[in-house]
């Protein structure tokens, strides 16, 4: 199956577009349904197809494990760090209010951080799950 | 000024934080400096904490700014602070164990993440302690869940049973999580709030219904599954058991520890105004199952050789103790059940840590046969363990004969008897398993030489540690018996 | 009226029914695979629970269009079960990831016949002793 | 109205499909019902008005978790051995537990029932203030983020926990070491009794 032309050709031209409807999904979720783990989901959606497609080793030369462990890390780093700067700008943990003079922005900028993290997280989590399972070796 | 304001936060944000950047270390030894220094933040901001609640007596504190019944809050009160302060304490010893013991049971590679997963464990503690949010809570049950099911499961690098102790406790606790799910669900139709204290306040204006006191039930049987209450504590011993010794040390100490502190919570703080329900679910349900937990579990031990479950087996018995002084339902009952919390949890830690370490010494499983002699191999880990041992049965001049007095106390003022006799029996019969174990580690001849040179200092030096404050709490014991006070009077009022 | 009660806790009453459905999977099956999907059969039924506990008629999603007198479904519960969706999807996950391991572990993944292996395992602590103890007399 | 009869519709479908997962053996359909069940579940929960936990039910119930089995099933068996455990017991169980809700849901609010004290306790706040206040449509994502961020700090925590939980179990040393080891040390001790025997 991995060898038939279709599969190559189809994968390759959704893999940009998916991404960028993770993309959206991500940063539209103030708007429409959708955000960081739906996002997160799609992203990683993109990345699994491709290594079905092309076999785990290709996949794993796109998206490396290290990275794929950092950005996990990084997820909740971005969320819970986001928390500990509110506290440091005189408010209480995830408290968006002092990101900005005015309420409403403040507010959207901490729920694009926030669902960055949760993103990121997702992302990573989804991605290094499958790799983990598909590239499992049972011991004989 | 900043830091002191947010304590609450930060004891939870800071573990959670640094688990993060411990899993990306590359040396295992540095992961664990990362991890012990995280550790002993978080004891000095407990610290700060009981200072804190000692002046204010109650603080809560909101997530974002956003008040009660909207936001999540995390409420502190004499009721929770010292358990804080014991999760704090526990999980700083048994970091300290965990560097010479988790290394030789798990892979070097894979330690810094075992050390991220540790910290996550002990982050959602923390979390379970504070959060006064009925869904929050939830997701600090998952939290801790699955962090304790990756520890168990990697107990299999030693024996694979531990895989399937992991499994059984995934699919349970698993259970046990959704019917809490559930509970919270009927709770909030009937309410429209998660916040506990709200939820107390619109069921006095609302009235209860049935869909409300079904939610509570079924709370409290998630609950019940994570404390590992007798019928339901069938993950308990060979999760115990089958795990690296560091991490039975730590789930021993306190993680069923915090469940039952929030059973309590739910029992005594919430449902006020079905007073009626709740006397007689302690007294036809709670009081009786106690009772068999604490005769199964002492009995169960008795006929069981292998050491960890052993022991496991007498947790049961000894949450049977602490559920058995809540049913009770005085304040002198719940301070007594406060107070074995607090007790019990430093006694088991120590005991589960000198088992680990006597099962490295002889370099295999922990049991009747293989354990001959080795107390006199190993003198200063077993002088430990035989006291802790005697904390267990409560003798004099321990912490655990504060527990067993304050119990009998509680039960002498309900002028019953038969209660009276049922815990005497239970502790002679404690003394049984606790005999067949030092008659096999003292008084019988080695039968092996030790696979290790000697004890490892950083190894008993947690044990010696724990039963330090063992001895210390049994002789000033103020502090710990001020604490449960203050607990029952947080959660009943000044009775 | 009672069928009309019944067509207006219709919702409930299979939603609780799927549930114990799940709960059965869980408990009688000897399949860990098959236990993982009762569970989740088991937790979906209680996000549907959720859901319906929300659901306001003739309300529509909240997600505000400005239109003045719309009425909008509750969405709080929809916060809890996006948590609890992925929270259930992680404890799957890590489920998994064991059987796996148990399967390579004990070559089965049927429950009584791990149950004896175990047993078998718990034998061999014992034996293994007893010849220690031989070679040391 | 219709809502209630595509609702009685989906729910009834999904009864269908817990029935054929609970009779067939081969795995791999029981997984593959499984995924129909949470899309069906997604239907249903775009029918009851919540987009986002739709959304989120079809990727992640649907798409990940059934591609986590599939990928795990290859290490599996094919079938599975079809034998239960005290079936009376846990059929007699979860007919307790089931009627206990069941009489409970009785005292619950109807079904849709605007004034429910769930609708009118603290949910109003968020729909009124999300717009007016915070220029944000939409209510679930602002919640999710704002007023509960805690929780959804929290289920970040679960998805990374999982995340690093199944990369330690499956590719970490431990466990992959362990039956090297085992095999070893048990090669090294019958080594050693062949020695004993030997010298003796």
């Amino acid at each position: 199956m991995r060898d038939n032309p279709v599969f190559k050709i189809v994968s390759k031209i959704l893999f940009g577009p998916i991404i960028i409807y993770g993309l959206y999904v991500q940063f539209h979720g103030d708007y429409g349904p959708g955000g960081g783990f739906q996002a997160g989901v799609i992203v990683a959606a993109a990345f699994i197809l491709y290594s079905m497609i092309y076999g785990l080793e290709e996949g794993r030369k796109l998206m490396p494990d290290w990275i794929i462990r950092s950005v996990m890390a990084l997820g909740v780093l971005v969320f819970g760090g986001t928390g500990i700067a509110s506290i440091l700008l005189g408010a209480n943990y995830l408290d968006y209010s002092p990101f900005a003079y005015k309420i409403y922005k403040a507010q959207h900028l901490g729920i694009i951080i926030v669902e960055l993290g949760v993103g990121l997280t997702v992302f990573a989590v989804m991605l290094g799950l499958f790799n983990a399972f598909a590239g499992f070796k049972p011991h004989k | 000024m900043l830091i002191l304001d947010n304590i609450p936060a930060l004891l939870v944000a800071i573990p959670l934080l640094a688990s993060a950047v411990v899993s990306l270390l590359p040396s295992a030894r540095i992961a664990w400096g990362f991890a012990f220094f995280t550790t002993l933040i978080c004891l000095y901001m407990a610290f700060e904490l009981v200072g804190i609640i000692s002046s204010t007596q109650a603080l809560s504190y909101a997530f974002g700014g956003w008040e009660p019944p909207w936001g999540i809050v995390f409420v502190l009160d004499s009721a929770n602070v010292y358990l804080v302060l014991l999760v704090a304490f526990v999980s700083v010893i048994a970091t300290l164990y965990a560097y010479t013991m988790l290394a030789r049971e798990i892979a070097v590679e894979d330690l810094p993440k075992a050390y991220a997963v540790w910290l996550l464990a002990i982050a959602s503690l923390f979390g379970l302690a504070m959060t006064g949010d009925a869904f929050n809570l939830f997701v600090f049950l998952e939290i801790s869940a699955l962090s304790s099911i990756t520890l168990i499961a990697l107990g299999a690098g030693q024996d694979r049973r531990a895989l399937l102790a992991a499994y059984n406790y995934l699919i349970i606790g698993a259970i046990g999580a959704t019917f809490y799910v559930i509970g919270v669900g009927y709770l909030y139709a009937a309410t429209g709030s998660l916040n506990l204290i709200d939820i107390t306040d619109r069921l006095n204006e609302l009235g209860t219904n049935q869909a409300a006191i079904t939610g509570l039930a079924f709370m409290l049987a998630g609950i019940m599954v994570k404390a590992g209450v007798f019928p339901v504590h069938i993950w308990l011993p060979a999760a115990y058991s089958y795990a690296p010794s560091a991490v039975s040390s730590l789930l021993a100490a306190v993680a069923t520890k915090v469940a039952i502190y929030y059973f309590a919570r739910l029992l005594f703080g919430i449902f006020i105004d079905i007073t009626q329900l709740v006397d007689f679910f302690l007294l036809y349900i709670l009081m009786p199952v106690s009772v068999l937990a604490i005769f199964y579990g002492t009995i169960a031990a008795i006929y069981q050789s292998d050491f960890k479950r052993l022991f496991a087996l007498s947790s049961i018995a000894q949450i049977g103790y602490i559920t058995f002084a809540f049913s009770l339902n005085s304040h002198s009952g719940i301070s007594a059940g406060f107070i074995h919390i607090i007790n019990h949890a430093l006694i088991k830690g120590a005991l589960f840590m000198a088992v680990g370490i006597f099962a490295l010494g002889i370099g295999s499983r922990a049991t009747m046969s293989s354990m001959q002699g080795v107390g006199r191999q190993m003198p200063i880990t077993f002088a430990g363990f035989v006291l802790a041992g005697l904390a267990l049965i409560g003798v004099p001049l321990t912490a655990g004969f504060i527990s067993k007095l304050y119990l009998f106390k509680a039960i002498f003022e309900t002028g019953n008897g038969f209660y009276v006799a049922l815990i005497a029996l239970s502790s002679v019969l404690s003394v049984l398993y606790l005999w067949k174990i030092f008659e096999v580690m003292w008084l019988k001849e080695p039968v092996q030489p030790l696979k290790i040179d000697k004890e490892p200092a950083s190894a008993y030096l947690p044990v010696w540690l724990m039963v330090g404050v063992i001895m210390i709490f049994g002789v000033y014991s103020g502090e710990v018996i001020s604490s449960g006070i203050g607990a029952a009077n947080a959660l009943i009022g000044a009775r | 009226m009672s069928i009309n009660l019944i067509v207006l806790y219709w919702n409930y009453i299979i939603v609780i029914m799927l549930m114990m459905a799940g709960l059965y999977i869980i408990i009688s099956n000897q399949n860990f695979i098959k236990k993982l999907v009762g569970l989740s059969i088991f937790q979906s039924s209680v996000f549907i629970f959720y859901i319906s506990l929300g659901k306001v008629s003739g309300g529509t999603a909240p997600i505000l269009t400005g239109i003045e007198d719309t009425v909008y479904s509750n969405p709080l519960p929809h916060v809890l079960i996006l948590t609890a969706i992925v929270v259930g999807v992680a404890t799957n996950a890590l489920g998994l990831a064991l059987v796996v391991r148990i399967q390579e572990a004990f070559k089965s993944i049927e429950e009584h016949k791990l149950l004896a292996l175990k047993k078998e395992d718990g034998l061999k602590d014992i034996q293994i002793e007893d010849s220690k103890e031989d070679s040391a007399v | 109205m219709i809502e209630l009869w595509v609702n009685v519709f989906l729910v009834s479908l999904l009864v269908i499909i817990t029935f054929y997962i609970m009779r067939l053996r081969r795995l791999i359909g029981i997984v593959a019902l499984s995924g129909a069940y949470s899309l069906t579940a997604a239907a249903i929960f775009v029918n009851m008005d919540a987009v986002d936990v739709a959304f989120t039910e079809a990727a992640v119930g649907s798409g990940i978790s059934t591609i986590l089995f599939l990928a795990a099933l290859r290490y599996l068996p094919v079938e599975e051995a079809h034998e239960t455990r005290y079936p009376v017991w846990s059929l007699f169980l979860c007919g307790i537990v089931g009627l206990m809700l069941i009489i409970a849901a009785f005292a619950l609010p109807e079904f849709g029932d605007p004034n429910a004290p769930a609708h009118l306790h603290v949910a109003p706040r968020y729909i009124e203030e999300s717009y007016p206040l915070f220029h944000i449509p939409n209510v679930v994502t602002n919640v999710l983020a704002s007023y509960r961020g805690f929780d959804t700090l929290g289920e970040t925590v679960v998805v990374f926990t999982a995340g690093l939980g199944v990369i330690i179990l499956l590719t970490g040393s431990t466990l992959s070491m362990r039956f090297k080891q085992s095999a070893t040390s048990s090669d090294n001790q019958t080594a050693k009794s062949d020695e004993e025997t030997r010298d003796a």
